[in-house]
């Protein structure tokens, strides 16, 4: 918890504090310099100042990865609650479709999407990520909505006369709330994964806008003169999902109720 | 029981259909050319891009494209690829072995390891061993895989010369090196992308596995093993483990696409000859049959693999084998 | 019964559940409620008594459309309850509420107890919004809780507790008509007592109808005037509650009473201990359903082919050949 | 009456809480079980019954723990004194436990059978075929008709009363000198309830058997015990034959509970319900634990615990009462 809200500061912060993710500043004595005291990662075959590109990257990936998540869950947490509380042959359309998408590994969703655009506008990446990521999200929700709408007190707002609408936003909604943010937290995760993955395939964010990415596969090819432009943006991926996942663990276990 | 069996091959075929269309549509509903890659590499005239398109069927209105798609699906025929200029089943074909080899190694790996250590972190919950293990996983988990197999090729392949970093083959075997000389070499060649791909994707087996057993553990039944005074290991073992197995055999066809889809970065960085590098390959060369023909064998394993651990589900226990 | 004026009336109310899946499995249906009637007046309780799966709680909801009847007709004051329409339910739904057995799922966890009180008052109008708080609290205090508990979480109470906070949000609404649905049996008796107290209290002071539920005949006893027992899904017998437990005309209800335990050593009665259990509501035994684990010494042939219909014996109403 | 097979002196169970205190839902118990008698321990949810039950065997479940000074004897053997495996030795072997719910007690992915010969060759060197043969004959004993068929189905294949009775042939696999049941037919219907209870009372006759039958229910202790002791937040706060219990109930918890049984003979009357609610083990009252809900409370009851005190011969209670009655 502590390390992630420290990775949001230091993302937000950096700016001020680090030279300029692009500038080159000697790119002609100034290449590949190992991690030293002036430049505390080193710099990359550009003389890019690696420590600065990480620290912008993290501000990317992350907005990149908490813009698609709520983009993901709100549509998962929609189709999960009318599949399951409407049911009969709206859930079956649904659920089909979702079976039929689920099949699909998500990369192979997004390689057939992102592979088209010759230049990919961050925004509408974004977008991609997010509308591909909702699926099995909507599998959950519907699957505690299927719970919950035998629950008695759903049963008993039903007695009450309450409208249908009424009992999703006052009943469903607010008990799937658990689920729905352990869903999210992992997403978060699971993005900032398979955004690195996009990039270094080349079919990401393009450069020279730094993510983690593009920035292993920028030092592929100086891998053996200059790791340092590849550990640490690894390691950076690394500890920011480790993080989010370590969060999303400990935020399962407070709201599973076998735990409580 | 096979009524059930029907109506769950019909749904998997239904799924398989749905998750085609879906392709077929997000493919053609993005912006840009699948030819322009091709175009972009020689100038071609305005008659050669025209007979391309007719010969891939691209110049028809989308209606008859999905027919010609859904036709050719039905035949077996996934198109031709536009960067080797061979079909795409054929190129499927040659490197469906190597992927089988890693993926099938991994799966192993993964469920023998997995399933083992998960339990082992059940028995020993809030334990030392247990929060290492987990953290441990977790961060297998966080990494990414093309970063690990890089990092992994540099050292132990390039630095340190321990193992062959590229290929499944080495180059310079003689020809008349014998068929245990040719598995020891293609074994030492598996040795890196197995253990890369392990290591980012064990941990979902052990923590599914500890999962089921720390809820099988806490079953009265296990509590009834221990009153009729049998061994710990016994109530442990038998007891707990065999019923917490049956959920664990869902994730066998979780991890059955692993074979193509999982390797794709894997494979790419370590050259592995397999579908994943395949694929790597034809985003970079925009080759979409190609992507798509990956996409739809992944697609047929993962809706392939759900059958059939549903119906080893069913087959295996007893709660499901005689209710049907 | 000061007014024989027929408030509900239940004609061969039928209800059977059907597996439904992707293809429907045409498994025979689980007949919940197989041609159940009866009335109840004004100010009326009946009660209604039998084990586990013999559908009373069926009966309940689905009087009340929680669930869609598969027959029968239910009027309720002068309207036919299956032909309303949604907007039209909803609108009767004030004058007849139901309270559920489990104290622990019957409140929405996430739910502050006042606002779940007053939802009924919100949803009818019933109020203006500033008189809410007010009302809030006298319904508390009418179930005998502190006005403050309005402010508090549904896990903040035991479950007595919650069982009247439950009683008190169906009677926000004013309902004339109140389906208990075993609001006792997961209660510890000293708090049973308390809840079984407050209904019959409440039911005085308003003049309620309620249809009682219940697997626990002493408890009936308390409430009801007359009583209903039913067997799989029908009823085998009805009665004033006195002369049931005094002469019970059906060989299940003499089981049923003669296997309740009683806190007395002194009593000893008879005891009869019925063979067999209660069969599957899917497959009822031919004839009289209750013929199987019959003791009666007149049982025929007759009871395994031809089903018994209700018919008078004494101030009862037995479904046996061989009543008397 | 005979010789004690199993003595409970001043048992305790701790489970540390969330604010690093702990909570003793059991909490300083003792009894005596005779050769070939029924005591049941009745009391509601949360007064400790069931955990006393598993402490007998050593089952409390972690992080809770048996507090030193507990004494738990078995024909005088200290049982907090043996290791694992002497205590293996006993488990199922001497005293054998039925559980409540015979659904989840019983493991769903073996046939009834299977379970019961491996209760009888986990402590008998005895070959398949036999063991399987005394499964049988248990199966039957416990009146399942069609035991070959039985002995080869799953617990799911069996209906609730039917599980039951595989559980209690289960525990009579080795020939236990002790049967503990746990509230053995509170998840059954009425009329399959009365069938265990049958059998359990004829197992005890033929076998010889001591039976501690725990349960809520005072109906059922009745006409099946020949001793009751009514506990009440984690303590035995009245022990009696069942005759006198019921006759001469003195603990104002035993009337108060007898009160507020429904009744089918007799007239009709209103209830007398105990007011208020269980306390929650984790805040026991001080005092008299019964206190706060007691029409018959003292100042001294606020203050001071009551002991266990005399009133005859073989009826105790922990209650101020009985001083005053004595004096």
């Amino acid at each position: 918890m502590l390390t992630l809200v420290g990775l949001v500061l230091i993302a937000i912060a950096a700016p001020m504090l680090l030279p300029d993710p692009l500038a080159q500043p000697d790119i002609l004595q100034g290449v590949n310099q190992p991690p030293g005291a002036k430049h505390w990662f080193g710099t990359d075959q550009l003389s890019r100042d690696v420590l600065s590109r990480v620290v912008t990257g993290a501000r990317i990936s992350l907005t990149i990865a908490f813009l698609a998540v709520a983009v993901s869950v709100t549509l998962g947490a929609m189709v999960g609650l009318v599949a399951g509380y409407w049911g009969g042959w709206v859930d079956a359309v649904l659920m089909r479709i979702v079976d039929g998408a689920l099949a699909i590994p998500r990369l192979f969703v997004l390689l057939l999407v992102v592979a088209a655009w010759e230049s990919l506008p961050l925004l509408v990446f974004i977008l991609l990520l997010g509308t591909t990521g909702w699926f099995g999200t909507s599998r959950l929700i519907r699957g505690e909505v299927l719970r919950l709408k035998q629950e008695p007190y759903v049963r008993a707002a039903e007695a009450l006369g309450a409208h249908r609408i009424r009992i999703v936003l006052r009943h469903l909604l607010p008990n799937t709330a658990g689920p729905l943010l352990v869903a999210a937290t992992l997403g978060v995760g699971n993005v900032v994964l398979l955004e690195a993955g996009l990039s270094f395939l080349g079919v990401g964010v393009r450069p020279p806008t730094p993510t983690w990415g593009g920035m292993i596969l920028d030092s592929q090819e100086i891998l053996f003169v200059a790791p340092w432009t590849s550990i640490f943006p690894g390691l950076a991926i690394v500890i920011t999902v480790l993080a989010v996942n370590l969060f999303g663990d400990a935020l399962r276990e407070a709201v599973d109720p076998r735990h409580a | 029981m096979t009524r059930w069996l029907i109506g769950r091959t019909a749904q998997a075929a239904i799924t398989f259909l749905v998750a085609a269309v879906l392709m077929f549509f997000l493919m053609r509903l993005t912006p840009g050319d699948p030819l322009a890659r091709l175009m972009g590499d020689r100038p071609m005239t305005s008659e050669e891009v025209a007979t391309l398109r007719g010969l891939y069927g691209l110049d028809q209105p989308l209606p008859s494209q999905f027919t010609r798609f859904v036709a050719g699906l039905a035949q077996g025929d996934l198109g031709t690829s536009i960067e080797y200029r061979t079909p795409v089943t054929t190129l499927i074909r040659q490197r469906l072995p190597a992927s089988l080899l890693l993926g099938g190694t991994v799966l192993l790996l993964n469920f023998t390891l997995g399933v083992w250590l998960g339990a082992l972190q059940a028995v020993r919950l809030g334990k030392p061993l247990d929060r290492w293990l987990s953290t441990i996983s977790l961060a297998g988990f966080a990494v990414p895989s093309f970063w690990l197999g890089l990092i992994l090729a540099w050292l132990v392949g390039i630095k340190w010369q321990l193992l062959p970093a590229l290929g499944m083959i080495d180059p310079l075997l003689p020809a008349s090196a014998g068929l245990g000389a040719r598995s020891l070499d293609i074994a030492r060649h598996l040795i890196l992308p197995a253990f890369t791909l392990s290591v980012v994707s064990i941990a979902a087996t052990m923590r599914y596995q500890r999962t089921a057993m720390i809820d099988a553990l806490r079953e009265p039944y296990v509590r009834t093993a221990r009153a009729k005074g049998l061994s710990e290991r016994r109530v442990i073992w038998r007891h707990a483990w065999r019923t917490s197995l049956f959920p664990v055999i869902t994730l066998f066809g979780l991890w059955l696409p692993i074979v193509v889809t999982g390797s794709v970065f894997v494979e790419h960085v370590f050259n592995w000859p397999g579908l994943g590098s395949l694929t790597a390959k034809a985003i970079s060369g925009r080759d979409y049959p190609v992507i798509m023909g990956a996409s739809l064998l992944a697609a047929s394993l993962v809706v392939g693999g759900g059958w059939l651990t549903d119906v080893a589900y069913a087959a295996l226990d007893p709660r499901t084998r005689r209710a049907q | 019964m000061s007014d024989h004026r027929g408030l509900l009336e239940v004609v061969d109310l039928v209800k059977h559940f059907r597996t439904t899946g992707l293809f429907r499995t045409t498994a025979s249906p689980v007949r919940a409620v197989d041609g159940v009637s009866f009335t109840i007046a004004q100010g009326e309780t009946l009660g209604l008594v039998g084990e586990s799966g013999c559908g009373k709680s069926t009966v309940g909801r689905t009087i009340l459309r929680l669930e869609e009847p598969t027959g029968g007709s239910v009027q309720f004051e002068g309207h036919d309850i299956f032909s309303l329409t949604p907007s039209e339910l909803r609108t009767l739904r004030r004058r007849m509420q139901i309270v559920f057995q489990d104290p622990y799922g019957s409140l929405n966890p996430r739910m502050r107890v006042g606002r779940a009180v007053a939802e009924g008052i919100e949803i009818h109008r019933l109020a203006p919004r500033a008189e809410i708080p007010e009302r809030v609290g006298s319904l508390l205090a009418e179930v005998g809780l502190d006005p403050d508990a309005a402010e508090r979480y549904p896990h903040e109470f035991s479950g007595g507790q919650r069982q009247r906070i439950g009683i008190a949000r169906a009677l926000a609404v004013e309902p004339v008509f109140l389906v208990c649905d075993e609001p006792v049996s997961s209660l510890d008796v000293s708090v049973q007592a308390q809840v079984v107290n407050l209904l019959a209290e409440l039911q005085r002071a308003r003049g309620l109808s309620l249809l009682f539920i219940a697997h626990d005949l002493a408890i009936v006893r308390q409430l009801a005037q007359r009583t209903l027992v039913m067997y799989l899904g029908r009823v085998v017998e009805t009665a004033p509650t006195e002369s049931l437990l005094a002469t019970p005309r059906h060989p299940y209800t003499q089981a049923l009473i003669s296997a309740a335990p009683e806190p007395d050593p002194t009593v000893t009665r008879s005891r009869i201990v019925l063979g067999g259990e209660p069969p599957s509501p899917s497959a009822p035994p031919s004839g009289c359903a209750f013929h199987p684990r019959c003791f009666h010494p007149k049982k025929d042939t007759r009871c395994q082919r031809e089903r018994p219909e209700l018919r008078q014996v004494g101030d009862s109403a037995a479904a046996c050949h061989h009543a008397e | 009456m005979t010789a004690p097979v199993l003595e409970v002196r001043d048992l305790r169970i701790a489970f540390p809480t969330r604010t690093g205190d702990f909570a003793r839902p059991v909490d300083g118990v003792s009894f005596i079980l005779h050769r070939g008698e029924t005591l049941a321990l009745v009391g509601e949810s949360g007064c400790g019954k069931t955990l006393t039950s598993l402490a007998l065997l050593r089952l409390v479940p972690a992080p809770g723990r048996i507090e030193p000074g507990s004494r738990l004897d078995f024909e005088g053997r200290d049982i907090m004194g043996l290791d694992a495996d002497e205590l293996r030795a006993i488990r199922g072997k001497d005293i054998a436990m039925v559980f409540q719910d015979p659904m989840s007690s019983l493991n769903p992915v073996f046939t009834a059978g299977a379970q019961i010969i491996e209760t009888i060759k986990a402590h008998e060197s005895e070959s398949t075929k036999a063991a399987r043969d005394r499964a049988l004959g248990l199966l039957r004993e416990v009146g399942i008709s069609d035991p070959e068929l039985r002995i080869d189905q799953y617990p799911h294949e069996m209906s609730g009363g039917m599980r039951q009775r595989v559980m209690i042939a289960m525990a009579l696999a080795t020939e236990p000198g002790v049967l503990i049941a746990d509230e053995p037919t509170t998840a059954l219907d009425v009329t399959v309830q009365a069938q265990i209870l049958e059998i359990l009372d004829r197992l005890r006759e033929i076998r010889g058997l001591a039976v501690l039958l725990i349960t809520h229910d005072l109906g059922i202790v009745a006409n099946r015990a020949d001793r009751v002791a009514v506990m009440y937040a984690g303590r035995i706060v009245e022990e009696a034959s069942t005759r006198t219990l019921f006759e001469a109930p003195s603990h104002p918890y035993t009337q108060g509970l007898l009160e507020s049984v429904p009744r089918l003979t007799g007239p009709v009357q209103s209830l007398k319900p105990i007011p208020g609610t269980v306390p929650d083990p984790a805040r026991w009252p001080a005092g008299c634990r019964f206190h706060p809900r007691c029409p018959k409370v003292m100042a001294r009851c606020r203050a001071e615990d009551p002991s266990r005190l005399a009133l005859a011969d073989g009826h105790h209670m922990a209650c101020w009462l009985a001083e005053e009655t004595a004096r």
